[in-house]
């Protein structure tokens, strides 16, 4: 399906930001896709400063967002944007930058969405000496929002050591049981002979 | 539908195969053919001929103990070492060459691809369960042997089915 | 008594609410555990407990290059493994800028059509024997082999094909492969249209799987139910039509939805796929370029800048996408496999609630489930 | 020269004689039936590990159908089963499992290691949750490599397992 055919088909609520703000994309530059530009400017639109726009690519946007507006910004993403979706959760380890990157990638059934992805991440306190589940490393879950992310969130939790609060069920997932060792997907979780 | 008339219809597309061939292989009888003599890989085109991913064979006159497929072998399932023999060949100062542990090994063939020297294919022999684990390990004695295999059954599909033959 | 495993503990519970452990020894469970609690004969709640075959797949990629990463990366799904390792390339491909040949993306899609159909009959004929409809497992099985022995020449191996390498494909068709692939595509086609007098019209398997397990639309789309579970739920979505890649886009093929939504629909859904793939199959063979390269020539190490991509494809479970960040490092930063089978998952407690406890095999099933996939 | 021989005071001497003879004649026929009788029924025990189960499953169908030897048809309960074939990769998680069933099953048990994981972890070499092959869980008879063996491979790893069971001593 073509960016032409999915901009007129856009939906009534979401409302196209046409004035050039100080914030929004320039669109002078052509290798950006205009559908693709217009679905960030409307975040952009709404949220100003909360969030960042790290790239737009064909069919696929990233933004990134502070972990006290995400729930807010998934609320609207989910609501007014019609991201019904999530397909995948996942959790980076920047040990340098001393955080972890949670990316969720929404995805959308609705008919003039489902080339695209949105991802939206935000990043967690790094605590070096992880205690999973009861140190800093807390981020909001969108559990709430997105019901499909249960299991994603708690495989992110038992592989990097996020906590999600007001998630229902912070079990452990795929690890045995008897699992004491650091989080198994962390930059300094070293795996055998390497 | 009725129940009735769908027990009828799974039973009559049933009872038609008792007139259809059988499929079954034989197999430590019959043995089924593949293309050509197995994996081989062009360094040149850089493109493999495609064929069966079996056990490998070493040619021992062109292999030059340069240590690719062992390091190719490394990031996957490194079993491939490198081991002393004792032979002399002018390509090979170090003689060394590769001894593969197919308790280890999962026929990827990517160190075929690693070969440029045309030394190390795969073939078509892959009837190597073993008592014990040493007798998976394969010397480079053992890998230059070349198979004795006879693989002759083929698909074949007419009316009344397909059979081995 | 003996001492128990760790993890094992006999819980007590009140007299009318049991607490049941459906495998991992279990010949309906497959490699997972399913923790149902049942009140009679009804299932109050279910806990499905996976992991039993977790082999940290994303861990390891971290520690081998983009080369290497592509033996281990399709074993989690081994009977569609050009289907997992389908976006792997793609995404390789667009972080170190590769062209890919115009033949090697057709004998691509050839590879992961086929690969397509002997996913879903193997899961058919599970889905057959637990059942309890035998000739359901053996017929799939044989009809297998006929598909396997393409890929075999190929490919050369019969599951782990290892077959799709970024930048094209390992080998180029053997001689005279068209002509045998298109027999046995027709003769294959002749064969599992069968499979709706003996299967898909027995009153039995009607009986015990239609009005099970109802995902209704809304439920499926918030679920973030994916593949067949989707379709067969009324919303049309498959990644080959909305997102093409490499060259579905000229093909000609449309995408099967049901309304139902019950476990009879479930089953159905990659029953049509399956015809429509040897539709594919036979449109692709006709296109394909009749000679050209197959691989663009790759460097040993390739590095790659500071990129990341997600790309994803129809697997034979629904949409299988794959995260990877690369950081100029020959080794992925990254790498997320985000699996139609996990995302299915959580549909498992929803659809088992209330249900009884002999219906769940055709549910569990239904859901086109491969544990091994889902722990990754 | 047998009435010398049965005198009262060494019929104790005769008696055992007698049974030593017996057991040495009916020994190796019985033995051998006994034997005979187990290569017969190898029923593997419907335990999956990993992804072996694939091609273990293909070896039960049409094509290869080792039912025909008798051997290798999935059976339900472990109770009834003499034979654990590990399909593939053994986890963590799994291997207490996999021990439990093992202890279950009734004497004479015998075990397959299919597939390059589990013999020596295979491609896991280095993963975390993995064990480095079977060997430390339970006692294994036969080696089937592949990744996943070809189900020649495993008939013929079956049949190796026969040709075993035949030399050894049935008890």
């Amino acid at each position: 399906m073509s960016n032409t055919q999915n901009k007129s088909n856009l939906n009534g609520d979401v409302h196209i930001h046409k004035n050039t703000d100080s914030n929004s994309i320039d669109k002078k530059e052509d290798d950006r896709p205009e559908f693709e530009t217009n679905l960030a400017n409307t975040l952009l639109h709404n949220f100003g400063e909360k969030i960042k726009i790290d790239f737009i690519k064909k069919n696929r946007i990233k933004v990134n967002v502070q972990k006290e507006n995400i729930v807010e910004i998934a609320k609207f993403i989910s609501l007014n944007m019609k991201f019904d979706h999530a397909e995948a959760v996942t959790g980076i380890d920047y040990p340098e930058q001393n955080e972890i990157e949670v990316v969720y990638h929404l995805g959308s059934y609705e008919d003039n969405l489902s080339n695209q992805i949105l991802a939206l991440s935000t990043s967690a306190i790094r605590e070096d000496d992880p205690t999973p589940g009861s140190d800093r490393t807390k981020l909001p879950s969108l559990r709430n929002v997105f019901y499909s992310v249960e299991f994603h969130e708690r495989e992110c939790f038992e592989m990097l050591g996020v906590y999600f609060e007001n998630h229902p069920d912070n079990r452990r997932l795929l690890l045995p049981e008897d699992w004491a060792d650091i989080p198994p997907l962390r930059k300094d979780f070293k795996i055998k002979g390497r | 539908m009725g129940t009735a008339s769908g027990i009828i219809k799974a039973l009559n597309s049933g009872i038609k195969h008792i007139a259809i061939k059988r499929f079954t292989l034989r197999y430590p009888e019959e043995k089924l053919k593949f293309v050509g003599d197995g994996y081989q890989f062009d360094p040149v085109s850089g493109v493999g001929v495609a064929g069966l991913k079996g056990r490998h064979i070493l040619f021992h006159d062109k292999c030059t103990g340069c240590q690719l497929c062992s390091i190719a072998c490394e990031g996957i399932a490194e079993a491939i070492s490198m081991v002393k023999v004792n032979e002399k060949w002018k390509q090979n100062k170090k003689s060394i060459m590769p001894q593969i542990d197919y308790g280890k090994c999962v026929f990827c063939g990517l160190c075929v691809d690693a070969c440029p020297f045309y030394a190390l294919y795969m073939t078509n022999d892959y009837e190597l369960s073993s008592f014990s684990k040493e007798g998976l390990i394969y010397t480079p004695a053992q890998l230059q042997v070349k198979p004795n295999i006879e693989q002759d059954a083929e698909i074949k599909i007419d009316d009344r089915g397909a059979t081995h033959g | 008594m003996s001492e128990l495993p760790p993890g094992i503990k006999l819980e007590k519970e009140d007299d009318k609410i049991m607490t049941l452990n459906v495998g991992p020894q279990h010949p309906g469970s497959g490699h997972m555990r399913i923790i149902v609690k049942i009140d009679g004969d009804y299932i109050v709640s279910c806990d499905p407990d996976p992991g039993y075959v977790h082999r940290g797949e994303e861990k390891m990629a971290e520690y081998r290059n983009y080369i290497t990463n592509i033996p281990h990366l399709e074993r989690p799904v081994i009977h569609d493994s050009c289907n997992i390792l389908y976006p792997y390339c793609l995404g390789v491909e667009e972080i170190l800028g590769l062209e890919v040949p115009e033949r090697a993306k057709y004998i691509r899609v050839i590879a992961s059509e086929l690969n397509r159909c002997v996913y879903t009959l193997y899961w058919l004929a599970i889905y057959g024997i637990f059942l309890g409809h035998s000739t359901m497992f053996m017929w799939p099985t044989g009809d297998r082999e006929l598909l396997i022995d393409l890929l075999e020449k190929l490919s050369g191996a019969r599951v782990t094909h290892a077959y799709f390498i970024p930048g094209g494909v390992r080998n180029d068709m053997p001689a005279n492969f068209e002509d045998v692939c298109i027999r046995q595509i027709n003769y294959f086609e002749k064969r599992i249209k069968q499979y709706d007098s003996i299967f898909y019209s027995n009153p039995i398997l009607k009986s015990r799987t239609i009005k099970t397990g109802v995902l209704a639309q809304q439920d499926a789309i918030s679920l973030g139910a994916t593949g067949s579970v989707l379709r067969a739920s009324g919303v049309d979505f498959d990644v080959r039509k909305k997102e093409p890649y490499d060259v579905y886009d000229n093909l000609d093929f449309q995408s099967n939805t049901l309304k139902s939504g019950d476990s009879y629909a479930r089953s159905k859904i990659p029953w049509l796929d399956m015809l429509e793939s040897c539709r594919i199959i036979r449109n692709a063979l006709e296109k394909i370029p009749k000679s050209g390269s197959v691989r663009v020539k790759l460097k040993p190490n390739p590095k790659a800048g500071n990129v990341e991509t997600y790309k994803r494809v129809e697997s034979g479970r629904g949409s299988l996408g794959m995260y990877i960040i690369s950081n100029g490092k020959p080794e992925p930063y990254r790498v997320k496999i985000s699996v139609g089978s996990f995302r299915n998952l959580i549909c498992l407690p929803y659809l088992l609630k209330g249900e009884k406890l002999g219906n769940m095999p055709a549910v569990y099933w239904s859901l086109n489930y491969w544990p091994v996939e889902a722990d990754r | 020269m047998l009435k010398d021989l049965v005198m009262p005071q060494n019929a104790n001497v005769f008696v055992s004689k007698l049974g030593d003879i017996l057991v040495k004649a009916i020994d190796q026929p019985l033995g051998y039936a006994i034997n005979w009788g187990r290569i017969w029924s190898l029923w593997p025990v419907h335990i999956e590990t990993a992804c072996c189960s694939v091609e273990f499953g293909a070896a039960s169908g049409p094509r290869y159908d080792v039912e025909r030897f008798g051997i290798i048809e999935a059976f339900g309960s472990l109770r009834q089963c003499d034979l654990v074939v590990v399909q593939g990769t053994i986890t963590r998680k799994m291997a207490p499992r996999l021990r439990l069933v093992y202890d279950q099953m009734p004497d004479p048990k015998y075990v397959i290691a299919m597939g390059a994981c589990a013999i020596t972890g295979g491609l896991y070499f280095d993963s975390y949750n993995v064990l480095p092959g079977i060997d430390g869980v339970l006692p294994v008879d036969v080696y089937v490599p592949g990744c996943p063996p070809r189900p020649e491979t495993l008939i013929q790893g079956c049949m190796l397992l026969q040709e075993k069971i035949k030399c050894m001593k049935a008890r």
